[in-house]
């Protein structure tokens, strides 16, 4: 079985690779894979640690992320809908009428 | 009490939370009644099945989701506060397979009110601001939209609401999590309800993106924090917080990030002035004081129900350097920037800013002393909690009310300009000075609940630089401890504030009504109502605080920090 | 210590006169213009008249009863303070008070203040209420003047320095009043307030004098106290010098000496009357009286240690005596001949007192009384001799006035309104040869300026010899004294140079204007005033005679039973004194201010009058001998007038243009200097914290860049410090 | 008539009510009558005027008007009631930390805030000098713009000032002090000049920075209070804000080696603490808030704000500070004196080269405080009841000073001096007005202000020596710039005058009746109170004395 000391570095690397992904990127969709990543590094954390420490608790947490985390994908789809209907592009950068 | 989930005494004691959950199914059915017929397969019978077809023309009717809501909202906080008010509250513990998941005490009972009041006050405010239209006749397309969105919006408003409770109730952290992220997408989809204006949707999107990357490092602080302890266990993590390793610290300052972003701390309340310039007023309002209540909440429970030192250690908290710096500059930050803001729903969104600092600044307190030297530690912490619980409440009335006499004025066209306000106290003048209360209570003159709050903030920090010196004699300088300068700065960022604060007293007394704002202003009668509500509150609460205190002092002590 | 009998009421005397105030006034603006108003109440006239005649008749009563002994009543108490010593932590209560304190001192001064208070009343009422421009504002000047009166009865029967000091600056504001009295003239206003500012520079040392003499006799100013010896042998005398020399500028500013003397001639913008009483006889007292009241502490102190500060008071005087008159010399206008005369006179007085303190502090106890009583007695005499003048010249510009009104609807009666324009009533180039014209006016001027002269056996004669010799006797002890007295001495030459030229260009030689043919004596009221001072002033030998040591303090000696002992007495200590020195500075007196002064003013301005003009016999010798020594002397002083002394002489030596130049440069400047730095750097620093503070938020937002990317970096950031912090703390 | 009415009043309380001044007296004199009466009375009258149209106003105007002028006579009978039941007695019982008509009710129990109300001879004069003076500034005012709510503002004000000096609660002190802010800001935003939004917002920010120092210092302050239990005491912080109780524990921590606090802590809590008091005072360098807010405030609030306002500072400052820190007022002795100097001097100066009236009068005031922190840094009793007594006077002149202003302003259309001449011949009555008040300001003697400034100097002597030339400087320099405004205003002109252009060849008019009746009164005080000063000044010392008693001589030296 693989240590799940190496699960958690991989988690720990897709999650730096989220978060950097999330602000370099401009274009919304991949911004909002950037974070599923960062979702999914903490599943894959939590199922490490339960693992770790042989408790289901873990895992039941584990599900839990991956529904918020399909809730998220959800309502962020449809809000990046609503923005496209309005300023017709689904870049980050050029949505900033709101400054200052 | 110690109970399982769904058995009888779990009722009992979610009474209100299960009224918020049925008049969600509700809101969800009503409108939908009709006169729909099922067919049984196979056959002609048409049994009745009312969900459907035509629908019926009262339950049908645009205004019923906004009448339910408020009904439901009302119901359950009135049973809430009687439950409260005596002091004399049972704590339930809900347990599940030994994991403790919610418990009511008096504190997550302060916060439900909190927040259930800051709902209330808004779905009051939105009946006339998002208006239905029950008239016959031909309608604009807006008013269209408008009934369309109705139940939409109410749904929405109350399943923030459920989050937030959840929030409060949580025992454990990720239960905590998993109602934040209920809460926060409810809000997200709020922000951006406004789905046909640029700014609406343009606010949405971005208090969705940063309010997930926030979320996702907190919820990847969770995932660490579960890795170091193996468990979210409130009680478990706080019993095991001393023998924590680096990792727990570093897992610490991640959750620090997500609640960061909901009470909007610097530099996570980026997306907080967009997302407010473009909601709607109200619901502006509850993400300026329910949603940061409920990232105060986190903050609480982690920093200081896991993360104090043991009382008869020495040394103070490990977050008390990075906590103190975080709130001095968000406090700085928020006034800063709100003193040259021309919009006031951005200058109300960075004052929230600021007084996130302040809340920031009485929870560092909590963390200075050193808790070996103090013989009853817990009395300052309570009294800082206290404060903070304090602030949060009255921020409702006077931030909120602030909020809600701009959606008044949205009610007429946009807010977002300093003019919008010219001549108020002209055009109306009780709205105008209670405009101009509720700018003087933000900024802290007596004697209203703002100073009050401020008053109690600033007192508790004070206390807990002082301590129990006194005691041995005479008392040096230098012998306090340095928060004391964190009151200071506190003080000086009010002082600061009274600049932008006054500013709208004086355009709204001064100034000449910009064109097309001339007329009367709409009636709204439940918006009125609601800014009445929160201008007596802010009053009362600022005259005779007592009750209140006595209400945040018992949610602080069920906190059990010593 | 508290007497009864009539000075219980004497808090009256200057009572009634400050409750005429406000009623006089206020019915004024009441009854302004109705006839009874005017015409028989004489415009409060008549009230200010029977509250001031009630007075004197009081104050009669007063000095009747205390004539020989002191007297004093409490009023009531003014304040308490308390005192804590910071050593021990005691406190102690003082207790201030209001009362009436009487002695001679207070008898003399009450008696000229109360009688030429009532008498230049009368004056008014003859002046005033004659004059259209005064029409409408009369009523003004009866409140203010019974106000002053008050104020100087007040002063005078005060128990205490400081009530002394309150009515003192009641006196001043009085004064500053009746200067400004025709407000809409610029020059009355700035007359006006000249008059107030100088006087209160010199308060201002007057009350910081008085503060230290609290703190020096613990808490006490009233007379009582301060003058018991004890008292003042218990008080360091270098303090009491100080202090005492710094009330003594509040004299000097008060009595006009030089430096502070700038206000007295610009203060004849007030109607004459108001010089008379004010500028002449009472109010320019008010200083000698102050110092004359510091002669206990002379007494009281250790030998020698305030004699400092009695050759400094002599020395101003001194040195205003010579001044004055020089500046006297070139005054054409008639009232400032004589408002330089009384300066001149007063730096006399104090010279005198001078020397009485110096006298007293050094132990020469007769020689001080003898100083003291010429002081005091050459205040009573300038007092009258010089209320007289003025009431005298008053006379003359009045009736100038109605002449050349007449002589103007005379000529044209085409424009009414040009009277005022050009011509000056005042100005002695307009008069001449009024002798005849004028008999009582003239008879009065007459014997006013041989009192001031010091023409033996009249008037001021007496009390001047006294204070010549005094000064020189002190000189012979202390040489510096010498500048004082030789100064006095010169001044005597001068004064008769100055008050003949006065005279005689006023009433002798042909007139010099038309104006000046058609003068007549015709006003009602005032010669009363007038022949009444004549009298008083050539009866002053009856004044000598009882002695001039009578004027001081000490009422058991130098006191004659017998009156003709007294004259005696007098005449043989004046002109057949023992002491050779004295008898031959008597005569270089008499010589210089008799023969040597007016002969040059007759030699410059004499004249016989107009053909079948004649004045009346006592006056006629001098218009003749004047004429002769006119014809007889080819005296040329052009080249003099012309010279930059004359020029400076007019220019009043400059000290006017030096006072305001250092006012508008120094102090408005650096007013305005403060003005700036006010609005510019304190609301500066203000403003600077403002703006940055704004630009600060701009900065600040514009980080708020509208990009979700860059909010999620400053999240990232943020997320990364608050790692390193903890990090670094762990 | 109103006067004849007021005394009626005055003696039908003191027939009915024997013993208004016993301090156990059943009656709350002071919570109802005194403070709350005004505040509620005027939030009434404002609701209910705010609601009515412009025309419906303009009608209102003279009944609210009227009727805020009965109610402001109820609080000024009573507080002259007490006025003359206490200069009967003599005997003064308004000492020092012994109050009369004291009450206290719990308000806030869980900080330890109560509602403690009572008067002192520290207090009394003061109290007394707001309910007259809000009559008096009705009255004057009376003819004002938009009087439906101009007046109830006043009153407003008043009680406002009143609570200020009754409390006994450093909390409750804390809320009327802000309170105060509120009706001036509106009164000259809403009445104000040209420039009235830069200083209503530069007097409000200013006072409230300095006072927001000022109660970082109260609380810490509290908390360094031991614990203590009873009613005032704070259920959950153990400490109270009791004034009297803090009185209390200051000099019984003072005694001795038993120094409760250290001394750099008390001297940092006093410096804080003095900060507030002197901005309000004002002291130079933190003066420049006041010409801008006098010269754009309505006459009424200038009135209001000189009189009372400004002494609400001293006031604190021997309220609080110096009672509870006496060591350190010895410590910063010479700095209280230096600011005091630098004030009286460079206010006195400055009003030398200012051509508007109402800034020069304003610079005016400035010099004037400067003589109480001179009366304060003497160190004597004498010099502590010269500072009280110069509150009190000022507060009766300073008025005066700006109601002549104000009617100036009103008839003339202008500000600037020297822009009219020969005014004595167009209003005789306000020139005589200007000059007397002009006169009481520079300290003629026989008027209220002569006293004080002399008893400061007495005071100043012994300690500070030959720095007192500086005081008489400024003698000379205020006498310096009222004459010469008088100069170029009331005199001159020439036979016809010379009205100002702003008039535009109308007819300059003299003042109204109601503008005359309420300078008159002012008058009439300030010779009331210059001739027979020990009216106040009585109760004024016998309060220093015990001052000192209670105070330094507690304190360890």
């Amino acid at each position: 079985m693989i240590d799940p000391a190496w699960v958690s570095g991989l988690a720990a690397i897709l999650f730096i690779i989220g978060l950097w992904g999330a602000f370099s990127r401009k274009n919304a969709i991949v911004v909002l894979m950037c974070i599923e990543l960062m979702l999914n590094a903490v599943n894959l954390q939590f199922v490490a640690a339960a693992t770790h420490w042989g408790d289901v608790t873990g895992w039941v947490y584990a599900v839990f992320a991956i529904a918020i985390a399909a809730a998220e994908v959800a309502i962020g789809l449809a809000i990046f809908l609503s923005m496209y209907g309005q300023h017709e592009t689904i870049s980050l950068d050029e949505v900033n009428l709101l400054k200052n | 009490m110690t109970t399982e989930v769904f058995s009888t005494e779990f009722w009992t004691a979610f009474a209100p939370e299960s009224i918020l959950v049925v008049g969600l199914l509700l809101i969800f059915i009503i409108p939908n009644l009709g006169n729909s017929k099922f067919r049984i397969p196979l056959t002609k019978v048409h049994v009745p099945w009312f969900l459907g077809g035509r629908r019926f023309k009262l339950t049908g009717s645009p205004a019923i989701p906004g009448m339910l809501a408020t009904a439901t909202l009302f119901t359950a906080l009135g049973m809430m506060i009687i439950e409260t008010i005596d002091g004399n509250m049972d704590t339930t513990t809900v347990t599940s397979g030994g994991i403790v998941i919610l418990q009511i005490d008096n504190f997550s009972r302060y916060f439900e009110i909190l927040f259930l009041s800051a709902a209330l006050l808004a779905s009051m405010a939105s009946l006339d601001r998002i208006p239905a239209h029950t008239f016959q006749g031909k309608k604009s397309l807006e008013e269209m939209y408008d009934n369309r969105r109705q139940a939409d919006f109410y749904i929405l408003m109350l399943t923030t609401a459920v989050g937030m409770c959840m929030v409060a109730l949580a025992q454990d952290l990720f239960v905590l999590f998993v109602g934040l992220e209920l809460a926060s997408l409810a809000t997200y989809v709020l922000v951006g309800f406004h789905k046909e204006s640029k700014a609406g949707a343009e606010s949405g999107v971005k208090y969705f993106i940063v309010g997930s990357v926030a979320s996702g490092v907190g919820l990847y602080g969770l995932s660490l924090l579960y890795l170091e302890f193996g468990s979210l266990q409130l009680t478990t993590l706080a019993a095991n917080w001393a023998d924590a390793s680096i990792l727990g610290t570093i897992a610490l300052g991640l959750v620090l990030v997500g609640f960061g972003f909901k009470v909007s701390a610097a530099p996570f309340h980026f997306a907080a002035p967009d997302a407010y310039a473009g909601a709607n007023s109200p619901v502006a309002g509850v993400l300026a004081t329910a949603s940061k209540a409920m990232g105060m909440i986190g903050l609480i429970r982690v920093l200081l129900v896991i993360a104090l030192p043991e009382a008869n250690s020495e040394g103070s908290a490990v977050w008390l350097y990075a906590l103190a710096i975080l709130s001095v500059v968000t406090m700085t930050w928020g006034n800063i920037a709100a003193l040259g803001s021309k919009n006031p729903k951005r200058m109300l969104a960075y004052s929230s800013v600021a007084h996130a600092g302040y809340m920031m600044a009485a929870l560092t307190a909590v963390g200075a002393w050193r808790w070996g030297e103090i013989e009853a530690p817990g009395d300052y912490a309570e009294a800082i909690v206290a404060a903070v619980l304090f602030h949060l409440f009255v921020l409702v009335a006077f931030k909120l009310g602030a909020f809600l006499v701009l959606g008044l004025l949205e009610m007429e066209g946009g807010a977002s300009r300093l003019s919008a306000l010219a001549g108020l106290a002209r055009r109306d003048p009780l709205i105008g000075t209670a405009m101009f209360i509720f700018m003087l209570a933000l900024a802290g003159v007596p004697p209203l609940a703002g100073f009050m709050s401020k008053f109690l903030v600033i007192a508790g920090i004070v206390s807990a630089s002082i301590g129990e010196l006194w005691m041995n004699g005479t008392v040096s300088f230098s012998d306090i401890h340095w928060i004391w300068w964190l009151a200071l700065a506190m003080f000086l960022n009010s002082a600061i504030s009274v600049f932008y604060y006054l500013r709208i007293g004086v355009v709204m007394f001064l100034d000449v009504p910009e064109e097309g704002r001339r007329k009367p202003l709409p009636y709204g009668a439940s918006i009125r109502m609601a800014i009445w509500v929160c201008l007596v509150a802010t009053v009362i609460l600022g005259l005779s605080g007592d009750t209140l205190i006595d209400m945040c002092y018992r949610a602080a002590e069920s906190l059990n920090l010593s | 210590m508290s007497d009864s009998g009539i000075i219980d009421y004497a808090v009256l005397i200057p009572l009634m006169p400050m409750l005429a105030f406000p009623v006089i006034l206020f019915l004024g603006r009441l009854f302004n213009g109705t006839p009874t108003w005017v015409k028989n109440v004489k415009e409060g006239g008549i009230i200010a008249l029977t509250v001031m005649g009630a007075s004197l008749v009081l104050a009669l009563a007063v000095i009747k009863e205390h004539m020989h002994h002191v007297g004093t009543a409490n009023v009531f108490t003014w304040f308490e303070s308390s005192w804590w010593n910071s050593e021990t932590g005691a406190i102690t209560t003082k207790v201030f008070g209001v009362g009436i304190h009487i002695d001679h001192l207070t008898v003399m001064l009450l008696f000229v203040a109360a009688f030429l208070c009532f008498l230049i009343n009368i004056f008014s009422i003859g002046y005033m209420n004659t004059d259209p421009i005064n029409d409408n504002r009369n009523h003004r000047f009866y409140a203010e003047f019974v106000l002053f009166c008050s104020g100087m009865l007040g002063m005078v029967l005060a128990d205490s320095f400081l009530w002394l000091f309150i009515f003192w600056e009641l006196m001043g504001l009085c004064s500053y009043l009746l200067i400004g009295f025709y407000y809409e003239r610029p020059s009355a206003a700035y007359a006006a307030k000249k008059a107030f500012l100088t006087t209160r520079v010199g308060d201002v040392f007057l009350v910081i004098g008085l503060v230290m003499l609290w703190n020096l006799f613990d808490g006490h100013l009233d007379y009582a106290y301060v003058f018991n010896k004890e008292n003042i042998a218990a008080v360091d005398s270098g303090d009491l010098q100080l202090a005492l020399g710094m009330m003594f500028i509040g004299a000097v500013g008060k009595s006009a000496q030089f430096p502070l003397h700038v206000w007295l001639p610009d203060a004849m913008e007030g109607p004459t009357p108001v010089s008379a009483l004010i500028h002449a006889a009472t109010m320019v007292n008010a200083g000698l009286y102050l110092v004359a009241r510091m002669f206990p502490f002379f007494g009281g102190a250790e030998l020698g240690a305030l004699s400092t500060l009695a050759i400094v008071i002599a020395c101003i005087g001194g040195i205003t005596a010579v001044m004055a008159a020089l500046i006297a010399f070139v005054q054409m206008d008639l009232k400032k001949v004589l408002a330089y005369s009384t300066m001149s006179q007063l730096a006399y007085i104090f010279t005198g007192l001078g020397s009485a303190l110096w006298f007293a502090n050094n132990g020469y106890d007769e020689l001080a009384a003898f100083a003291m009583g010429a002081s005091l007695f050459h205040l009573f005499n300038h007092a009258m001799a010089k209320g007289m003048l003025f009431m005298a010249s008053g006379s003359v510009i009045h009736e100038m006035h109605h002449a050349h009104h007449e002589v103007a609807h005379h000529d044209d009666d085409h424009h009414d309104d040009h009277h005022d324009d050009h011509f000056d009533a005042q100005s002695m180039e307009n008069m001449g040869g009024l002798a005849s014209r004028m008999p009582i006016t003239a008879t009065a001027m007459f014997v006013g300026s041989m009192s001031i002269i010091g023409i033996p056996l009249i008037g001021g004669f007496w009390s001047k010899e006294g204070i010549i010799a005094s000064a020189w006797q002190v000189a012979l002890k202390e040489p510096i004294f010498l500048l004082p007295a030789i100064l006095i001495l010169i001044g005597a030459g001068m004064t008769g140079f100055y008050m003949s030229r006065m005279w005689f260009m006023t009433f002798a030689g042909k007139p010099k204007t038309e104006v000046a043919e058609h003068v007549h004596e015709q006003t009602a009221w005032i010669p009363i005033p007038l022949v009444t001072l004549t009298f008083m002033t050539l009866g002053a030998i009856v004044f000598a005679g009882m002695h001039a040591g009578h004027w001081l303090g000490d009422f058991e000696s130098g006191h004659y039973t017998n009156f003709f002992d007294g004259i005696g007495y007098e005449l043989e200590h004046v002109f057949l004194n023992h002491d050779t020195f004295l008898l031959v500075l008597t005569y270089v007196a008499i010589g210089l201010s008799l023969v040597l002064g007016p002969s040059f003013a007759m030699a410059l301005y004499g004249g016989s009058l107009d053909d079948g003009q004649k004045a009346k016999p006592w006056m006629q010798w001098a218009i003749n001998l004047s004429a002769k020594v006119n014809s007889r002397s080819k005296f040329d002083n052009t080249e003099w007038a012309n010279s930059s002394l004359s020029n400076s002489l007019h220019k009043r030596l400059h000290f006017d243009d030096v006072y305001d130049a250092a006012m508008m440069k120094i102090v408005v400047g650096f007013s305005n200097l403060a003005a700036i730095f006010d609005t510019k750097f304190i609301d500066g620093v203000i403003k600077t914290i403002e703006s940055t503070s704004q630009q600060a938020s701009q900065r600040v937002r514009a980080l708020t860049t509208g990009s979700a990317r860059d909010y999620i970096m400053m999240t990232a950031l943020g997320t990364l410090a608050i790692f390193m912090l903890l990090w670094g703390v762990a | 008539m109103l006067v004849g009415g007021l005394l009626i009043i005055v003696a039908g309380l003191m027939a009915f009510f024997p013993s208004m001044s016993e301090s156990d007296s059943a009656v709350d004199w002071i919570s109802i009558p005194l403070v709350g009466f005004p505040i509620i009375v005027s939030c009434i009258l404002l609701a209910f005027a705010s609601q009515e149209t412009r025309e419906r106003k303009e009608l209102l105007a003279v009944p609210i008007r009227l009727f805020t002028l009965a109610a402001s006579l109820i609080p000024l009978a009573i507080s002259t009631a007490l006025f003359f039941d206490w200069l009967i007695m003599v005997d003064w019982d308004l000492m020092y930390n012994e109050y009369a008509l004291e009450k206290e009710y719990v308000w806030i129990e869980t900080i330890g805030v109560s509602w403690h109300v009572g008067m002192d001879g520290l207090s009394f004069p003061m109290v007394w000098l707001t309910t007259f003076l809000i009559p008096v500034t009705i009255i004057t005012t009376w003819n004002e713009k938009d009087g439906a709510t101009y007046h109830p503002l006043l009153l407003m004000m008043g009680g406002a000032l009143i609570g200020v000096f009754v409390a006994l609660d450093l909390f409750l002190f804390y809320v009327f002090w802000e309170l105060t802010l509120i009706p001036m800001f509106f009164l000259i935003l809403k009445w104000g000049g040209k420039d009235r939004r830069y200083a209503a917002q530069k007097f409000f920010i200013y006072t409230f920075c300095a006072s927001v120092i000022m109660l970082l210092g109260l609380i810490t302050l509290y908390f360094l209070q031991p614990e203590g239990n009873g009613s005032q005491y704070g259920t959950l912080t153990g400490r109270t804000f009791d004034m009297t109780v803090l009185f209390a524990n200051a000099t019984a921590y003072n005694v001795g080696d038993n120094v409760f606090l250290g001394e750099d802590m008390q001297n940092i809590l006093f410096a804080m603490l003095m900060i507030g008091f002197l901005v309000k005072l004002p002291a130079v360098p933190f003066h420049t808030w006041l010409p801008d807010a006098h010269v754009q405030a309505p006459t009424g609030g200038s009135m209001l704000l000189a009189g009372v306002m400004l002494k609400m500072g001293a006031y604190g400052m021997l309220r609080i500070p110096i009672a509870i820190f006496p060591d350190a007022v010895i410590y910063y002795q010479d700095v209280i004196m230096a600011i005091g100097l630098i004030s009286l001097v460079w206010g006195a100066v400055v009003c030398l080269g200012q051509t508007n009236l109402k800034r020069m009068v304003a610079y005016s005031s400035v010099s004037h405080m400067g003589v109480i922190l001179l009366g304060i840094a003497s160190m004597q009793p004498i010099g502590y009841a010269a500072a009280l007594f110069m509150m009190f006077a000022h507060g009766i002149i300073s008025p005066m000073l700006f109601a002549v202003c104000g009617a100036f302003k009103h008839h003339y259309h202008s500000m600037e001096i020297g822009s009219m001449r020969g005014m004595a011949k167009w209003s005789p009555y306000l020139s005589v007005y200007m000059m007397f008040a002009w006169m009481a300001s520079l300290g003629l003697p026989l008027l209220a202000g002569f006293v004080a400034e002399l008893m400061v100097l007495i005071a100043y002597w012994p300690e500070y020596g030959w720095w007192i030339l500086l005081p008489g400087f400024v003698l000379a320099i205020t006498a310096a710039y009222y004459l010469w405004s008088m100069q170029r205003t009331i005199f001159e002109g020439g036979d016809e005058g010379q009205p100002p252009e702003s008039l535009n060849g109308e007819t300059p008019p003299d003042i109204t009746l109601p503008e005359n009746i309420g300078m008159i009164i002012l008058a009439i005080f300030t010779v009331i109170f210059g001739i027979f000063p020990f009216i106040a000044l009585g109760m004024m010392d016998q309060w220093t004395v015990a001052f000192f008693e209670g105070v330094f001589n507690s304190g360890g030296i």
